[in-house]
């Protein structure tokens, strides 16, 4: 099982430096969301089973919505300006 | 040099335009020169910063490593991960745990902590949603006169049937499973997992999936703005009486006259019920004010 | 002292992605990014926390009965008293419990205030609002 | 100390003999209750509400600054039917008393200053969200100088941020959403710092309580464990606090937020917000790690230089600005460089002179602020000094309370700012190692704030020939205004001559602050 922990948290590494390095707003959004998830699952394996149900529902659900509505909202959906021309 | 051709392109169609439209020519051109001027002081500011944003980069990477260092310096000297033995492992939750359930009634010791013993923290937890929740509405809600709610209404209407098949059937079941998990979730916070946040989340991701299967009428038909409104304030200050009530009581060495039932039921466990209850609609009315205040602009 | 990382595992991880996210916020021109940075710093911090709750096999801080501890009438009587042996520390639990919901209020209260900018100055960029702003300024 | 057991069973003796003792608790709850409810009124009523509440505030903070005078002593009060370390509690003293009451008075009177420019600058259809957030910012301050709980305490610090960002934000114009962004970003910062430090703290002490944290502390330090994680600790929560009280380095986010809100909005965050994080750094100093444990650490010296370039290149900057309102709101940055140079002497002096200087400028500055702002009415809303000559001859109220404001941020005697001036140089004496460079700084210091506040007194009071239209016929008998300012001046006065009492006051606090 521990083994399994190692992977979530190199996930969990790999998703905040991708994050920092990719220029497109939705990609990152994604990552961020995936991130969320590892993270209630992450709160399963340490014992704070309260702590994963609101992250799943928190992180993953209501903040990542209230993201892509904003994306939404700033035309950046569709990405015509940040990708290399 | 690609952006300034861009820019000048764009530039030659804005006056082709403009021929189109000759009584706003002189306006108009105005209008674009200027936007043209500035567009190319900033591509020149941004050819200029080129150097300095390298700059910025590289100092970005040397704070987040010097900030990194310094507190993973820190990490190495503290306690090992897991160990029984740590002080953060001291009487305090030996108390929470032994004494947990005859002092609170409730059988999960999180919500026994954050709901009777450090219920002003979550007071205060409460309250930073409420804030954020009007703050949300100072900046974008719009107050709409009645003939515009109207038009917007009739413009909903046309596109009711248009909205996605998939997506309606899929919300047909999936939004009454979800809103009595959620409502579980939160009636269940002494019991198990979850608890008044959690339950009044999934609540508010149940509304905003109906919201955004069904459209805007048939939402508007049991929720709108002054319902929003009461519920939240009914909810907060209903918490915030029943606190004083209990830290007046406590601080005088008053008994409470609230039960705290049989430990494992559903109605037990004192207070904790209904604050989780008051918290967990607050928090759905809040996350579904939030949706619908970034979708449209009005709750 | 790299074999007290390796133990410390979370601890470790959940600084950088702290230091990340400090940066993030801190330099990042971009709002929207900026507002991730944001909630990588807060999650990392979270992370420390429930980690400094963890006891190696022991369980979730709820009452289980399969465990041996069925008197329930005991412990509400005072009678008895739960194993203690058998939970994790609740306390950064309820913490964390709290923080999340402060920072979903921040996030909310951000992306409300990124809508604004992007409706008043056409763009996300921080440094290029400012110097928008400036610019404005100067010519009253 | 009153009688307090703590025993892990549930045999909680605790005492409570005296109705005063509720006082602070209800006037928290009692605040949260009435900021809830002005979200269901409209304007005028929770304006009312607003200012019911904080008259109500006064009235039981000071019942609360006598009784602990009575006493002489502290006294612990229990959030909750549990004794601390496993419930909350408030810890109240006659240092947290005098903090509060002269909070609330200062609140009252900043509001009722600007209460014009409130209905003028936000629209009418926000403007009861105003008063909510100022009521709820006036619950996080008072809950912040009274609590003992370092997790509440974040809590609190929060919710200071969050109401502190929306009164910015409320004044209707494209500049103060900047300004905002801005703010919360570096408040956001702050915050973060600050809880890890929480963090780390709670792993290595156990602890979330002030007090069990310094008995922790004190043990660790005693046999030599965790130094350097202690160290860091203390390094983070100096940061975190000076990051979002606006320390130099720190400041970049204050010109903007203060100069760009509503007069108001200045004068309470420039009075009152920033002292609310530097209240809770003493209360870390004093509380969680203890007075010798700071001194012996680096981060005191970090501290004090940081005090004394805050004083020199804040008053540097405030003579370059050309407006009005960021010239103050420059002036707040060096002013609270003073704060911190008295904290950094590390001596008891140095701290009360420290907090002496809390409470001069928590009286002087939103003076000055609101009535920058009613300048600015006599110029059609513009700040800069061009358009405001001779603005002090057209509201003449306001050109006497900006005079006494000025005279005693430069440090004339007979105002607040020459005792404080004078306390930390007494203070500097005692530490010979900083002596010379602590008084070096204030000499300085003292010759910048006049280099800016005289030419600008000399413009406002300049005879101005031009014959400018003005749209906006100046209100000069506004009476809120004009009490406010007078009440102002008085209290002024009052720090100015009887600094003596404030002082064995502040000092009677220090003693049983920790």
């Amino acid at each position: 099982m521990i083994y399994v922990q190692y992977i979530l948290i190199l996930f969990l590494l790999v998703c905040a430096i991708s994050v920092c390095v990719t220029n497109n707003l939705l990609v990152s959004l994604i990552i961020f969301t995936a991130y969320s998830l590892v993270m209630s699952v992450i709160w399963l394996f340490l014992e704070s089973p309260d702590l994963a149900i609101t992250e799943a529902a928190v992180g993953a659900g209501v903040t990542s919505i209230l993201f892509f509505i904003t994306l939404k909202k700033v035309g950046k959906m569709t990405d015509k300006e940040d990708s290399d021309e | 040099m690609n952006k300034i051709f861009k820019s000048l392109n764009d530039f030659v169609n804005g006056v082709q335009d403009e021929k189109e439209n000759v009584h706003l020519k002189h306006k108009n051109k105005k209008h674009h020169e200027k936007v043209l001027t500035e567009r190319i002081e900033d591509i020149v500011e941004s050819g200029e910063n080129k150097g300095f944003n390298k700059f910025y980069n590289v100092i970005a990477i040397l704070l987040a490593c010097v900030i990194i260092a310094c507190m993973i310096y820190t990490v190495s000297f503290l306690p090992s991960f897991g160990d029984p033995t740590n002080p953060a492992n001291n009487e305090v939750v030996q108390a929470y745990i032994e004494n947990g359930i005859r002092d609170t009634g409730a059988v999960n010791f999180v919500a026994g902590m954050i709901l009777n013993y450090r219920a002003f923290d979550t007071l205060g937890e409460s309250t930073v949603l409420f804030i954020a929740a009007t703050t949300v509405i100072i900046l974008l809600f719009k107050h709409k006169t009645k003939e515009e709610e109207k038009a917007e209404q009739l413009e909903e209407a046309k596109y009711e049937d248009k909205h996605d098949l998939i997506l309606r059937h899929g919300a047909l079941i999936v939004v009454p499973a979800t809103l009595v998990f959620g409502v579980y979730v939160l009636f269940n916070g002494h019991l198990s997992p979850g608890g008044g946040f959690s339950g009044g989340t999934i609540m508010g991701a149940a509304l905003i999936l109906y919201n955004s299967a069904f459209g805007d009428n048939s939402t508007k038909t049991f929720f709108n703005y002054g319902i929003h409104k009461v519920i939240k304030i009914s909810a907060l200050s209903f918490y915030a009486l029943s606190q004083l009530y209990s830290f007046i009581t406590g601080a005088n060495l008053i008994e409470s006259i609230i039960p705290n039932g049989i430990a494992g039921n559903l109605i037990s466990s004192g207070l904790i019920l209904p604050l989780n209850i008051c918290v967990g609609f607050e928090v759905a009315c809040t996350m579904f004010g939030f949706y619908s205040l970034f979708d449209r602009e009005e709750i | 002292m790299v074999s007290r990382l390796f133990t410390n595992y979370y601890e470790t991880v959940s600084i950088i992605i702290f230091g990340i996210g400090f940066v993030t916020l801190l330099l990042n021109r971009n709002i929207i990014k900026k507002i991730i940075g944001f909630n990588f710093m807060d999650t990392a911090i979270y992370l420390f926390l429930a980690s400094k709750g963890y006891i190696t096999g022991r369980i979730a801080p709820i009452l289980l009965e399969k465990l041996g501890d069925t008197n329930l009438a005991g412990y509400q009587a005072g009678t008895a008293v739960p194993n203690v042996q058998n939970y994790i520390n609740p306390v950064p639990s309820g913490l964390v419990l709290t923080g999340i919901v402060v920072s979903v209020s921040f996030t909310a209260f951000f992306l409300a205030l990124a809508v604004r900018l992007y409706r008043e100055y056409k763009t996300l960029d921080m440094h290029e609002i400012i110097s928008i702003m400036n610019r404005e300024e100067n010519k009253e | 100390m009153l009688e307090y057991t703590t025993i892990i069973n549930n045999d909680y003796h605790y005492v409570i003999n005296s109705i005063v003792q509720n006082f602070p608790c209800i006037s928290i709850i009692l605040s949260f209750l009435s900021g809830i409810f002005c979200a269901a009124l409209k304007s005028k009523g929770a304006k009312k509400l607003c200012f019911f509440n904080l008259t109500v505030g006064f009235a039981l903070s000071l019942a609360t600054l006598i009784y602990c005078l009575k006493v002489g002593d502290y006294y612990i009060y229990m959030m909750g039917h549990f004794p601390a370390p496993f419930g909350n509690e408030i810890r109240v003293g006659v240092l947290e008393a005098l903090m509060a009451t002269s909070f609330t008075l200062v609140m009252m009177l900043s509001l009722m200053g600007g209460l014009k420019h409130i209905y003028h600058d936000v629209l009418p259809d926000k403007q009861e969200y105003y008063f909510l957030m100022m009521t709820l910012l006036y619950t996080s301050l008072i809950a912040l100088i009274y609590t003992n709980d370092l997790f509440t305490a974040y809590v609190f610090v929060e919710i200071n941020t969050l109401t502190a960002c929306a009164i910015v934000m409320l004044k209707h114009s494209k500049e103060t959403l900047v300004a905002t962004a801005r703010y919360l970003m570096m408040s956001l910062l702050g915050s973060g710092l600050f809880l890890i430090g929480i963090s780390i703290l709670y792993d290595i002490t156990g602890h979330l309580l002030m007090s069990n944290i310094k008995e922790g502390v004190q043990n660790l330090v005693a046999t030599g464990r965790y130094t350097f994680p202690l160290e860091m600790i203390i390094c983070l929560f100096a940061i975190g606090l000076g990051i979002k009280s606006a320390l130099y380095p720190f400041h970049s986010w204050l010109p903007d937020a203060h100069g760009q809100s509503t007069s108001a909005s200045s004068a309470v965050l420039s009075g009152l917000v920033l002292k609310g994080y530097i209240i809770l750094l003493i209360k870390l100093v004093y509380r969680v790690f203890g007075f010798n444990v700071i001194n012996n650490s680096k981060v005191l010296n970090i501290l004090f230089v940081f005090g004394i370039l805050a004083m020199t290149i804040g008053s540097i900057k405030a003579i370059n600005e050309r407006d009005l309102k960021k010239m103050i709101a420059y002036s707040s940055v060096a002013q609270i460089g003073y704060i911190y140079m008295g904290i950094g002497l590390g001596n008891e002096l140095g701290m009360v002179a420290a907090c002496l200087q809390i409470l001069v400028h928590a009286f002087t500055k939103p003076m000055l602020f609101n009535t920058a702002g009613a300048f600015m009415d006599t110029a059609n809303g513009s700040r800069k000094f061009k358009d405001l000559k001779g603005a002090a001859r057209k509201n003449m109220y306001a050109g006497i309370a900006f005079a006494v404001g000025a005279f005693s941020m430069i440090g004339i005697p007979l105002f607040g700012g020459f005792v404080v001036k004078y306390n930390l140089a007494i203070a500097a004496l005692n530490n010979p190692s900083k002596a010379v460079i602590a008084l070096l700084a204030l000499i300085i210091s003292t010759v910048l704030n006049a280099i800016y506040y005289v030419p600008a007194l000399m413009v406002l009071f300049k005879k101005d020939d031009s014959t400018k239209k003005i749209v906006v016929i100046p209100d000069k008998k506004d009476l809120g205004f004009i009490i406010s300012n007078g009440i102002f001046i008085i209290c002024n006065f009052i720090l100015g001559i009887m600094s003596s009492y404030f002082i064995k006051l502040i000092i009677d606090g220090l003693k049983v602050f920790s």
